[in-house]
């Protein structure tokens, strides 16, 4: 049967999802697609999950594209909130249910939010990096922060939350602050020469607050060619298997660990039930600043990962045992308690 | 034939880095005359032709213009002067058509739309006055013509307008027989019209066919300029290519410096 | 200067009683020796859509057809500037950027200065200008090549929507004109068919025209059943498109969408607007001049160097349309607004459409089916549930079938006749 | 057939004897020509380094130096490669994404597959030749025009980096040997010394036989004064560079610095070995022909075709290079390897040298001095500590002005003397 | 003068789109021979000329190389044959040098180097031979020469290989007087030394001076093939502008075609 007419016209009900890129973090194609499609597929509903490959233009295509085909309930993590804004807008005129996903379009239409608390992401990195650097007894330090895509409002939420932890020690005089710079499109090459510089201005950085694993590997890569990997305190977020290595070598201080499984599968349901035509059941309201209103949301808790719990995302099956545990990691991973 | 030149260039050198390639040139133009620019492969005569035309700047020199000292910078500032040139590397755009390259820069104009039609009937009529009975269409783009054809277009566009000097580089070079005859004609009827018109040539029966004067180049350097009329065929043969003639020429510590 | 008129005239105007046969035979001939104008570019963009339909029958839909043509509407405008640019042989990779930086002062100016939405987009055309006629001056003045100039701009364009943008944030375009172009703007079905007939009855009158004063003058003349056929073409693929576009394809019944998008107004108005620029003024053919011979256009006394600033100035202008276009068709501006693909997917539906990369060779109809050919491939491609990696290579092949098609036409045809 | 000489030979020969004092006069009046070779470039570059030594001081030193090295490697290489395909007037866009391509099957043969490294070095070149291989192909046989087929190449090559990397993790890159290339490969202070010497010996070498040899056979020579001069201008410039990297740079007083890196010697040989290929073999002559004049080498009995599928092979096996190069110095490899501003910056740097993008002229080593001009202005901004847009306008402008000196000097002389 | 020729063209056809520019012509050419191809412009001798060389593909006809027939599809085919053209539109690389020029697609090596010096050293012999004195260095982009200068570096060329046929398109278009007779010396030099020379010309006196047999094109029709000793000046003309003269030439209806 032909779908396009709308949404009378068909008895399945279809849901769109529209996911952001594939190269800001790995998490998109290889946990959210996965565990959203299992997710309709057991619910019996039709779907698409398609991605936008950080083109905004390529991303309101796809949205009026389901929007045409008829979808019950689009579901988008915007590239920005302009974009967002008008394809929810445009939703909304076609009778669309609307779902923001993991990213809040600000002075957007969505019925709903599901996400992470990404200010407490923030926060986690922020108090992860003061905890290293007492561990390590650092007295002092020059801080470099190597924040976000300034582009990304998650960017702007996450050193919302770092900065809040560190202002007080800045203020205190306890830390120095350093260098403090965006990385364009979270680049990890650019990363790469963007602390290189870092260092060459500010020779005596002491701990590094950077905004994901890939952010952090790429400086964890610069501090290890001056042999001062591990004596310098790193962040990360995402919990990559690259970035759970780095801590059990001991070389990043923490990750940040979000179970998208949970946010999928919440926003799974929320979108299923909307398809079939019930409502909602939210836990939270989210203040959006620019649209002035409260976005009935479900917020997830993240959690910080250090060494010592290394072991609970593997056991969770956020990232297999196999793709930490590969070589020279085995012994850090049976040291670690994993199996 | 007046007293004050039409045209006169006064100590004109110029070099292209370390080459000098015209050292104090004298050259004079008078209108009602075809002036002759004769000199061996590489003398200086296009080099020289295109300074006047402002195509290169000069290192050093006058450019006297009915008695009057100008500055020729660009070609537009030749053209303001009445000077038409056609160069021997044609310089014709390949994408154009031949309408098209004729009325280059020239273009004919109703209000803010261009006028094709008279344009390609001016056209047409002066090429068929031209003997070129081979060209398929006017609107043919250029880089389609022979060699011939090209040099027939070239020569076209700069009789088209109301000139004071007409300055002809190597014109008969790919030229047929009816063709070459026809165009010494044509440079015969704008001298008689009052133009002043340069031939340059390597054919001596051409010049002498139509110059009333003949100016020899040797290596860059004005050899001799004389009235046609006051010598033979291998005279001008020896200035070419040594120099010097009798009389005429260059002195020889001129030609060794 | 008049010269005599000799009498043999016969061959340069054999071809001028004759007639439809004669014209046909003429244009297969030239069309077999590669001189084949718009027709390359057309098969590729059937073959395009007949594919995509095949695959994914939603493809042809009223409702996608005006996505397609929203969709595709800002790339078009920029490629149709950047044909001036290419046209002389230079480059421009700020393009897109431009665009950017146009819409972004459209947007502060509209949504944190609240002023009104005719002094908006004067603001932003006037920065286009700006933009084109500093970068034609370094190019044409200072000699710096157009790649590097545009590189540099392309890269300060980046930076100064940033800072318009203060730092990353969106700004919201909500006026409800500025939306009209390219969002939610249509023609109602009636007035849509009138601007349709007066359309075709112009064409067709010009064609006429033409025709009845060559003749008057004596020139060779297109024969009338050729206009016949080239005018009664037009109307059928312009009235289908008009046709479909008058159903509705609103998915949501509360609210109709009927009739033919106002963006496909503008681009119309724009394309007639700059092919009557390069084809009917001494400007346009200035531009041709200097793209094919820069040399040959100095000696015939063009102003070179100014008609270098003018087609940057033209390029940077249209950016700023396109990216009031994308702003429209957005609702909002954002610091990635104008980046991305935009300018190698413009730079690539220009070229596609056959405009040389050194100067001389194009034409503005071929950016907009350039254009188009770009615009089906994302639509179709977004039709298809591909992963990303698949996505992208998909879309790189299908790119390549369609530029294929094209050069291999071409290139058949040209065998038998010239190299 | 041999042809009975004439005596006057003196103009041709002319210059045979000229010493120092005509020589120089010579190449003065050559620079006020306008014909000035890397004169220009390097006065950018000097500009350059001078502004960003007065803005912050720590640009001087003999880490930022190794920085710098190890930062403009990778494009610079790619700009290398580039510099053939754009000697014949085509262009290149999937060079970046061509890098990124074979870093991944590096980095997966490494990491996934446990090869050893000279197999996935082998295999990541090999990867990159045909890659170029395919792109010839389709640009000289089926007459693609080489922005598509290289734009379809940049898209399908996004894809099949992410395919490669299972849709966008990162894959380490750990392998010594590999990681010596540019991460932390440096030859020890007194075998650095010793291959300067060798170097300089060997220039010295080179040009007193050449010289000899013409001079044997009765041709115009360089005076030797003027090849002391270059040496020795050489031996200074290189000599500085040497005792700099020598120094001690470490921050960490437990592992020592010294020495230069192995980059260095990677990017002078690809310099050597690029060079001579242009410049002294037949082969490279005909680079050159076609570029300057497809019809007239086609004529002159060269493969064009092949020439043209040639310059594309070995522009992507030097991206294939210079994705190796990127790997090593990450020591990882991610889906944006090669990706965003990494081809323009080659481009750029191409460019920026002197290439023309129009064909026929261009040589490698202005290419690293353009990769120089790059690295340079991406390791001063990155001193700086701007907000991304102020970097962003900052860059463009810094790039600008470094363009713009060169292409003022050039014009300057360029006046002078022709047009 | 052997009975076979060393290249016979048969029933050559050649169309660019709707133009046809040559119907059914053919043409020998004979070793030891110098023929002149004679025509008015546009007639097609470039054309037939570039057909010859696999410049331009044959619509129709026989390509017969010492009575066998041979397939040329490109320069390099013709190059095999030793088939040595000097095109009209020269066709040189304006970024090389001279040198690199000459030796363009034939330079002498030593293993993989370039042997610049021989190279050079040759150059400027053979330019020399061929009185070139305004050459300031063979090292000179030729985009930097006279119109003269870059039409002997094409033709020395030529010259410089061991061929069997040298076809030259107009060589002494823009040569000077002495350079001209160098080269009507080196044609008949060539023919003695047993090649066959093609010679294109609009000069009467060059094609007499050297033509052992002369065939004229009449658009795009061979008119005539006949000896030069059997004709006049008068004769030739008529030919070319007219297609006949006298029992010559094509038929009326032939003409009319
Ligand atoms: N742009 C240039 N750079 C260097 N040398 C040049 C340049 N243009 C011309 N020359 C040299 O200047 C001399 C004169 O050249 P010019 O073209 O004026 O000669 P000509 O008298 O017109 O010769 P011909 O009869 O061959 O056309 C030549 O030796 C030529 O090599
Ligand atoms: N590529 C082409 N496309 C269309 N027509 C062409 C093309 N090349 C040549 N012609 C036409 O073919 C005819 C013959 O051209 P050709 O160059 O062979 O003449 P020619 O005899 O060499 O003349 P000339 O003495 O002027 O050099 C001309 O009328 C020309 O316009
Ligand atoms: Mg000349
Ligand atoms: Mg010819």
């Amino acid at each position: 049967t032909n779908e396009v007419a709308g949404k009378g016209g068909h008895g399945r009900p279809r849901i769109g999802v529209i996911l952001p890129d594939s190269k800001s973090s790995a998490r998109w194609e290889t946990a959210d697609r996965k565990y959203l499609a299992a997710a309709f597929k057991a619910a019996g509903v039709d779907y698409e999950i398609q991605n936008a490959q950080n083109d905004k233009s390529a991303f309101t295509t796809l949205a009026e594209q389901m929007i045409t085909q008829g979808v019950d309930v689009l579901m988008i993590v915007n590239l920005d909130s302009g974009t967002g804004k008008a394809v929810l807008d445009k939703a909304k005129n076609a009778g669309v249910a609307t779902i923001d996903y993991d990213r809040l379009t600000l002075g957007g239409s969505a019925r709903y939010y599901v996400s992470f608390d990404n200010t407490a992401v923030g926060t986690l990195q922020g108090q992860g990096l003061v905890d290293c650097l007492n561990a390590a007894k650092i007295t002092k330090p020059v801080i470099a922060e190597l924040n976000g895509a300034q582009t990304d409002n998650n960017s702007t939420l996450f050193k919302e939350g770092y900065d809040a932890v560190l202002a007080p020690h800045f203020a205190s005089g306890a830390y120095v602050k350093g260098p403090d710079q965006w990385i364009e499109e979270w680049d990890n090459t650019r990363a790469g020469t963007t602390f290189e510089q870092m260092m060459t201005a500010q020779p005596g950085i002491g701990g590094v607050i950077a905004a994901n694993d890939g952010v952090a590997n790429a400086v964890i890569n610069v501090l290890k060619k001056q042999g001062l990997n591990g004596r310098i305190p790193v962040t990360g977020q995402d919990a990559t298997a690259q970035g759970l290595q780095n801590i059990l070598n001991g070389d990043q201080c923490m990750t940040v660990y979000k179970d998208v499984r949970r946010e999928a599968a919440a926003a799974a349901k929320l979108a299923i039930g909307l398809a079939k035509g019930e409502t909602g059941v939210t836990d939270h309201k989210v203040h959006d600043p620019v649209g002035k209103r409260d976005v009935d949301s479900i917020l997830l808790d993240p959690k910080a990962i250090t060494r010592q719990n290394v072991k609970d995302v593997i056991d969770d099956g956020y990232v297999a045992a196999d793709a930490v545990c590969t070589g020279e990691f085995a012994a850090k991973c049976a040291a670690a308690g994993i199996k | 034939m007046t007293d004050t030149p039409l045209l006169e260039i006064r100590g004109l050198s110029k070099s292209f880095g370390p080459v000098q390639v015209l050292r104090d040139v004298d050259f004079t133009v008078h209108a009602g005359q075809v002036t002759a620019l004769v000199g061996d492969n590489g003398a200086g005569k296009s080099t020289l032709v295109k300074c006047i035309g402002g195509i290169y700047s000069m290192d050093s020199g006058e450019y006297l213009f009915d008695g009057r000292p100008v500055s020729v910078h660009t070609p537009r500032d030749a053209a303001a002067l009445g000077v038409e040139i056609v160069y021997q590397d044609l310089a014709l755009c390949d994408n154009l058509d031949i309408v098209q390259n004729m009325f280059l820069g020239r273009e004919i104009r109703r209000g803010l739309v261009l006028d094709d039609i008279t344009m390609e009937q001016r056209a047409a009529e002066t090429l068929a006055s031209l003997s070129v009975r081979t060209v398929a269409s006017v609107r043919q783009p250029v880089s389609s013509l022979s060699g011939g054809q090209r040099q027939t277009v070239a020569i076209a566009k700069a009789v088209l307008w109301n000139n004071r000097i007409v300055i002809l580089d190597e014109p008969n070079a790919a030229l047929g027989v009816a063709q070459t005859a026809q165009v010494l004609e044509l440079v015969r009827r704008l001298a008689d019209n009052g133009l002043a018109v340069v031939l340059i040539s390597h054919n001596m029966n051409d010049v002498f066919a139509v110059a009333d004067r003949i100016a020899a180049l040797y290596l860059g350097q004005m050899a001799a300029e004389v009235r046609a009329t006051d010598v033979t065929h291998s005279q001008v043969v020896e200035l070419i290519t040594t120099g010097r003639s009798g009389d005429l020429g260059l002195r020889r510590q001129g030609a060794a410096a | 200067m008049s010269l005599t008129t000799l009498p043999s005239r016969e061959t340069l105007e054999e071809r001028r009683s004759a007639g439809f046969g004669a014209y046909a035979r003429d244009y297969l001939a030239r069309i077999r020796s590669g001189n084949m104008g718009a027709l390359p570019a057309v098969l590729g963009l059937l073959a395009l859509v007949v594919a995509f339909s095949v695959a994914r029958p939603e493809f042809v839909t009223a409702g996608n057809l005006a996505n397609l043509l929203h969709q595709g509407a800002a790339v078009t405008v920029i490629a149709m500037g950047l044909v001036f640019v290419l046209l002389l042989g230079e480059i421009d990779l700020s393009a897109g950027f431009a665009s950017g930086v146009c819409a972004s002062v459209l947007a502060v100016l509209l949504t944190n200065f609240g002023v009104p939405w005719y002094v908006a987009v004067l603001a932003a055309l006037a920065t286009g200008a700006a933009i084109g006629l500093i970068i034609g001056m370094l190019v044409a003045k200072l000699g710096i090549p157009s790649f590097v100039v545009t590189l540099a701009a392309f890269l300060a364009f980046q930076g100064a929507v940033l800072l318009l943008m203060k730092g990353g944030t969106i700004v919201a375009v909500d006026d409800p004109i500025i939306k009209k172009i390219n969002f939610d703007g249509r023609l109602a079905p009636l007035p849509g068919w009138v601007l349709y007939g007066v359309t075709i009855a112009g064409m067709l009158a010009l064609h006429l025209w033409k025709r009845y004063s060559r003749v008057r003058h004596g020139l060779a003349a297109e024969p009338r059943s050729v206009i016949a056929l080239r005018v009664v073409t037009a109307a059928v693929l312009l009235g289908g498109a008009v046709w479909t576009l008058n159903l509705e394809r609103s998915p949501n019944a509360a609210i109709s969408q009927r009739g033919v998008p106002m963006i496909v107004l503008v681009v119309g108005v724009l394309l007639a607007l700059c092919t009557f620029v390069l084809n009917r003024t001494a400007f346009g053919r200035h531009i041709y001049a200097v793209g094919g011979n820069r040399e040959a256009a100095r000696r015939a006394g063009i102003h070179v160097d100014a008609i270098r600033i003018a087609v940057f100035v033209i390029c940077s202008t249209m950016a700023a349309v396109g990216g009031i276009v994308a702003a429209s068709r957005d609702a909002s501006v954002n610091p990635n607004t104008g980046g991305s693909n935009v300018l190698l997917y413009a730079m690539g539906a220009a070229v596609i459409g056959g405009t040389s990369l050194f100067g001389g060779k194009g034409r503005v109809l071929n950016a907009v089916l350039g254009g188009a050919v770009v615009a089906v491939i994302e639509n179709g491609m977004g039709l298809m549930n591909y992963s990303p990696g698949t996505k992208y290579i998909v879309t790189g092949v299908v790119l390549l079938l369609a530029a294929g098609i094209d050069a291999v036409t071409r290139r058949r045809a040209a065998r038998a006749g010239l190299r």
